[in-house]
């Protein structure tokens, strides 16, 4: 605790030292909300010292307010409108008093009896219901799913992959783009061999697979080196308002 | 640390570097520019200017439905091109659709209007020329829904009036109704889901701005599938060049995807130096080893 | 089948030719004369949208003959009857001849007309269309090649969990990250630290936490075989709900009900970044061993791996987020690469039912490969002969693989 | 037979929604998305028990003054306060049957000056994590990681002015191999390549796995193992 003391000092000496330096472009913020902002941005990036006091503080109330936040939303956003208004549009008319109007819609009393059903788990006697509509839930992710995936995933991306490998432009052979479309065709079929589950990888077929692994690779690193800079900026925002709204140091 | 030996000591060190001094330099990398308000200039690449194209010759009153898939963490990246975006349709007296699947996009809309259109287009009238739909939840599942029905989920606008009672509301019937959709964000639900439940079974032109990070991600759809992509605030930063170009006078305007540029690239140097100084302490210290085994003896 | 394939193929030439003849409509002869009127559009068609739930009727027309002196494009107009008043439905683009109005009621007959708007904001209208209606059908041809694609890879996964139960010994390729979940477990119970493991932060409407929590059910029973705490922390509540069931019963059939606690699945929030924070916390200060990342990842991933190689635990990661899998395979020991996250589950319970379905798939990426590689060749072949058979049949593997609906 | 109904359910709904792809006709076609809808609703319900776990797990950190309880005071007290500025929409002009997030109500101000900083805080420790797991990840240590490295390093290259003045000096027929172009080669052509790999794989795996979930032979996540 007194370690985390000692960091907090020099925190407001390295702020403190910032904001003499530029003395006179703008002054502090003196608007309260700015300060917890501050206080709750310092609170979370100490974490990258180490664990300490105002990174517990700052974790301990994220969990709160959010998990009350998403429960809020979900509340008058989904079961308010897309329930209780449905099932008894009058309920709703001191909240929601454009939609009070509109005739009930009884078939939603399927889903409202479904979240009670999963709610019987903590029913002492018959916890095994909640099971129906966990059933429910799993055949209606893994329908859906099924059909989405072979469409754009599968179906989708082969098509994209019907490419010529001879590039013809204008009468005459494009190198490049022939190249290119080798890699892609070579690049998918390989990397798909490489996913093979029930042949060994041996001999040519390890040769594809071996190459797959490369293409994957070179996935891996071009997504990752692409992603670098969005990462930064996420920071300079960060520090935008450490340094501009909060100190006052930007123009 | 070797005492018998200091210079390997050193390149150890520097090979094990404790990952709270290259925390250190990170931040001296972004501080330092944000600053002095380090600038660079940038040029549209094509995927880029695909978007501005397509806005740009969308006819007068041709409707866009731009969806804010996006939370406060990641404003930095994609209001830039939402205010972008905006503006240019602003411009080209477009109808704007403002609706959002992430529970946080919906303040994100209120403040998008008010910051952009309301205070740079006054003359812009709320429910004629734009409208704000607001949250629904459902992510996929909504778009699904209103790929047939959008009434069906949308009752009432974010402001509470009866959806039919907004004049731009009346012939929308469902996603087949707009002419553009701009999906803005790139996270779950984004641009993907877009894509997958709306574009491609509605055959519906799909563009939109993505984090850096999900945009290589969603190459594989480009061009079919999807119009054009602005990935991350280098995306960002393209697209409000290319309208500076198109229209000299939003130069006066705010941009601060250009802005934001400046630390950035001074940040990817440092990583790109740690890349470096890692490989070749690296590789001294592989060869040292090497050196090291057949002293003793061993050869691998 | 073979009737179902000849019916198919007369499905696909069928479609060709209307392509070819829709292609034709869109040729159209430029004007010379400037000084002309602007001429209307011409054979207005509506009809039914075919294969959906009713209420569209598409719109189709041959292109003014003077496109190319500055239509700039074309609005769309209907009414109930010939004679009523019409208003305007929709825009379409210069140089497009059809458009959806997703609009309609079934009940009614339309009629419409298209105009043709130029620059200086000329218009001129065409004929009226014959009567149309919506209707709704009973079975969307458009998604035939649909049907029959996915029937012949869930035929296969059927097929071959069908034929592993008679016991066929299947050889399968190992999978280094679910080769060492054993070891894992093993050192996290000599190091006394608990095993920490995070199911993805989507709910249960994302196939991919359900693969995390089979995965979950597996590995609980190995763990329940040690006296190592496990740690389960979600970020939806369904999930919590559905691990607690799962790890409970994996206990129970590992005859450890003893050791089971309510205590191993809790719920954080559903904030993203909030469940992230908790679990750097959980990670600093209960330092497991052994840290699982199965299921759907966005930005999160690189924080909670990275943590976890600052404190030295092994990591084991399992995604189908392409985007999130660089970070994993950076900072983790083990990841499974997409659809080997999927494979897991069925590697680690070791039934011959749940591995033959992994047979079925590989016959999937045949069918993939084998496609790119008919596909590809005939491309080339039509882009170096010019051919017209090969551009037929390579247009007829491309409708095959076709996903627009309309 | 308790175990042999969800199994049923679990059939019957995924083979409907798979088979109501194809038939667009009233009430098939819309199936799907009014099931969707039905998640969201029951996703809802479940937050009781969410809410019901976190205040346990916290309450009981509380009771038994565990090391670190006076945190757990601040999760239970955030929540609480959250909870009654979002259900009762405190503050803010219409009151109840205004926005839940109107400008000027409790709900919204905590979301602003509470909320967002935290998460936009925790979004960019990622900017510090990028660059340690760089600098350990991106070494030539063996092939796959060199190839790793080398694509990488070239995007990375690409993307400040600093790589694209290095090359700028190749004369033209060369100029496929300035860094800037080679970086949006990898982009568009083995990248996109392994990505669509990636994709068909996934989409196999989910059809696996969603058959083998629908046919009853994996029912791990409703814990039927014992049986």
């Amino acid at each position: 605790m007194r370690k985390d003391l000692v960091w907090l000092f020099a925190g407001i000496l390295f702020f403190g030292l910032l904001y003499l330096l530029n003395w006179g472009v703008k002054a502090i913020s003196t608007d309260l909300l700015v300060w917890i902002g501050a206080f709750l941005t310092l609170a979370i990036l100490s974490f990258l010292y180490q664990d300490n006091a105002f990174y517990k503080f700052a974790e301990h109330l994220f969990v709160g307010v959010s998990a009350a936040y998403w429960m809020c939303m979900g509340f008058w956003n989904t079961l308010v409108p897309n329930l209780i208004a449905k099932l008894h549009p009058p309920i709703v008319k001191g909240v929601l008093p454009a939609i009070a109007e509109k005739p009930p819609e009884y078939w939603y009393i399927i889903p409202a009896a479904l979240g009670i059903m999963f709610l019987m788990r903590l029913s002492p006697k018959a916890p095994w219901i909640s099971r129906w509509a966990l059933a429910f839930i799993v055949g209606t992710t893994t329908g859906l799913n099924l059909v989405r995936y072979l469409r754009s995933d599968f179906l989708g991306q082969i098509k994209s992959t019907l490419i010529p490998v001879i590039v013809v432009e204008n009468g005459s052979l494009s190198v490049g783009g022939s190249f290119s479309n080798i890699v892609i065709v070579v690049g998918v079929l390989c990397g798909l061999i490489y996913f093979f589950f029930s042949k060994e990888h041996k001999g040519l077929f390890g040769v594809a697979s071996r190459v797959g692994i490369y293409i994957l690779m070179i996935t891996f690193g071009a997504s990752f080196g692409y992603t670098v800079m969005a990462r930064i900026s996420l920071l300079v925002g960060r520090m935008r308002f450490l340094l501009g709204d909060w100190m006052g140091l930007l123009q | 640390m070797n005492p018998d030996n200091p210079k390997m000591g050193f390149f150890e060190t520097i090979a094990n570097i404790d990952r709270r001094v290259i925390f250190l330099f990170i931040g001296f990398a972004v501080i330092i520019p944000v600053l002095l308000s380090f600038s660079c200039t940038e040029e549209a690449t094509p995927i880029v200017q695909a978007v501005y194209d397509e806005i740009e010759s969308l006819p007068e009153g041709s409707k866009v439905l731009i969806s804010f898939d996006y939370g406060p963490s990641t404003v930095p990246e994609v209001q830039p091109m939402i205010d972008a975006l905006l503006r240019h349709s602003c411009e080209k007296n477009l109808k704007m659709y403002m609706m959002a699947l992430w529970g946080t996009g919906h303040n994100l809309i209120s403040e998008s209007m008010q910051d952009i259109i309301e205070k740079e287009f006054p003359h812009k009238i709320y429910g004629v020329d734009y409208v704000n739909l607001g949250y629904k939840a459902g992510n996929q599942g909504l778009i699904n829904v209103i790929l047939t029905d959008m009434k069906k989920m949308y009752t009432t606008d974010a402001r509470g009036s009866e959806i039919d009672a907004v004049p731009m509301m009346v012939d929308i019937r469902n996603l087949k109704s707009f002419d553009l959709i701009l999906s803005m964000g790139g996270g779950f639900p984004g641009i993907k889901e877009w894509v997958l439940f709306g574009g491609d079974p509605g055959n519906i032109p799909v563009a939109g701005g993505a984090t850096a990070v999900s945009a290589p991600l969603l190459y594989p759809y480009y061009p079919r599938q999807l119009l054009g992509l602005l990935g991350g605030i280098k995306g960002a930063a393209e697209y409000e060049s290319a309208l500076i170009k198109g229209y000299p006078k939003f130069k006066t305007h705010s941009h601060p995807a250009i802005d934001m540029m400046g630390p950035q690239t001074v940040a990817h140097i440092v990583i790109v130096f740690f890349i470096v100084i890692g490989n070749i302490t690296f590789f001294i210290g592989r060869k040292r080893e090497e050196g090291e085994k057949r002293e003793g003896g061993v050869i691998k | 089948m073979k009737a179902f394939s000849y019916s198919f193929t007369f499905y696909c030439l069928l479609g060709l030719i209307l392509l070819a003849t829709t292609d034709g409509l869109a040729q159209v002869e430029s004007s010379d004369s400037l000084l002309s009127p602007l001429l209307p559009p011409s054979e207005v068609i509506a009809e039914d949208h075919p294969g959906d739930a009713g209420a569209a009727i598409i719109v189709r027309w041959k292109l003014s003959p003077d496109e190319d002196r500055g239509v700039t494009g074309y609005e769309i107009v209907r009414s109930t009857s010939p004679t009523g008043e019409f208003s305007s439905i929709g825009f379409a683009a210069a140089g497009s001849n059809r458009y959806v109005d997703a609009n309609t009621e079934d009940s009614l007959t339309y009629y419409y007309k298209v105009l043709a708007i130029d620059v200086d904001k000329n218009v001129s209208e065409s004929e009226l269309s014959p009567p149309a209606r919506s209707s709704p059908q009973w079975f969307n041809f458009h998604l035939l090649n649909l049907l029959i694609i996915g029937g012949l890879i869930c035929g296969a996964v059927i097929y071959f969990i069908a034929h592993a139960k008679k016991g066929k010994k299947l050889f399968l390729r190992k999978i280094a990250g679910l080769e060492a979940v054993d070891e894992a477990i093993g050192r996290a119970t000599e190091m006394g630290r608990p095993i920490l493991f995070i199911p993805g932060i989507l709910d249960m409407d994302d196939v991919q936490t359900i693969a995390a929590i089979t995965i979950l059910g597996r590995v609980a029973k190995t763990i329940a075989q040690y006296d190592t705490k496990l740690n389960v922390p979600t970020s939806r509540s369904i999930v919590m709900s559905t691990a607690m069931e799962t790890v409970k019963e994996a206990y129970i059939s590992a005859g450890r009900a003893d050791a089971y606690s309510d205590d191993f699945v809790h719920y954080v929030t559903d904030e993203q970044f909030g469940y992230v924070a908790a679990v750097n916390g959980i990670m600093v200060r209960e330092r497991p061993a052994t840290c699982f990342y199965i299921g759907a990842f966005f930005a999160e991933s690189l924080i909670m791996a990275e943590t976890g190689n600052a404190i030295g635990a092994i990591q084991i990661a399992g995604t189908a987020m392409p985007a999130q899998l660089p970070f994993f395979v950076a900072a983790c020991d083990y990841t499974l690469i997409g659809e080997e996250l999927f494979a897991a589950s069925a590697y680690l319970s070791g039934e011959p039912k749940q591995l033959g379905s992994l047979k079925g798939q590989d016959v999937g990426k045949i069918i993939a490969m084998s496609a790119i590689v008919i596909g590809a060749l005939l491309e080339t072949f039509f882009a170096i002969s010019g051919s017209s058979f090969f551009g037929s049949l390579a247009e007829l593997v491309h409708k095959l693989f076709s996903i627009v609906a309309s | 037979m308790r175990r042999q109904i969800p199994v049923v359910i679990t059939f019957i709904v995924g083979s409907v929604l798979i088979i109501s792809v194809f038939i667009p006709h009233k009430p098939f076609g819309q199936l799907g998305e009014n099931f969707s809808v039905y998640f969201d609703i029951i996703a809802v319900f479940a937050f009781i028990l969410g809410a019901g776990n976190l205040l346990r797990v916290h309450g009981n950190r509380i009771y038994k003054k565990h090391k670190d309880w006076p945190y757990s005071v601040v999760t239970v007290a955030g929540f609480t306060v959250m909870m009654i500025a979002g259900l009762f929409k405190i503050g803010g002009s219409p009151g109840i049957t205004g926005d839940l997030t109107e400008p000027g109500s409790m709900f919204e101000d905590l979301y602003m000056y509470v909320f967002t900083p935290l998460m936009a805080t925790m979004f960019a420790l990622l900017a510090f994590y990028v660059a340690s797991a760089s600098h350990r990840a991106f070494r030539a240590k063996n092939k796959e990681a060199t190839v790793l490295l080398l694509a990488a390093f070239v995007i990375l290259l690409g993307r400040t002015p600093f790589g694209v003045e290095l090359t700028s000096w190749l004369p033209d027929p060369l100029s496929f191999l300035e860094i800037p172009n080679l970086a949006s080669w990898i982009m568009s052509v083995p990248n996109m390549a392994g990505q669509r790999a990636i994709m068909v794989g996934i989409a196999l795996g989910v059809i696996a796995m969603a058959l083998r979930v629908i046919l009853g032979v994996e029912r791990t996540y409703l814990g039927a193992d014992s049986e």
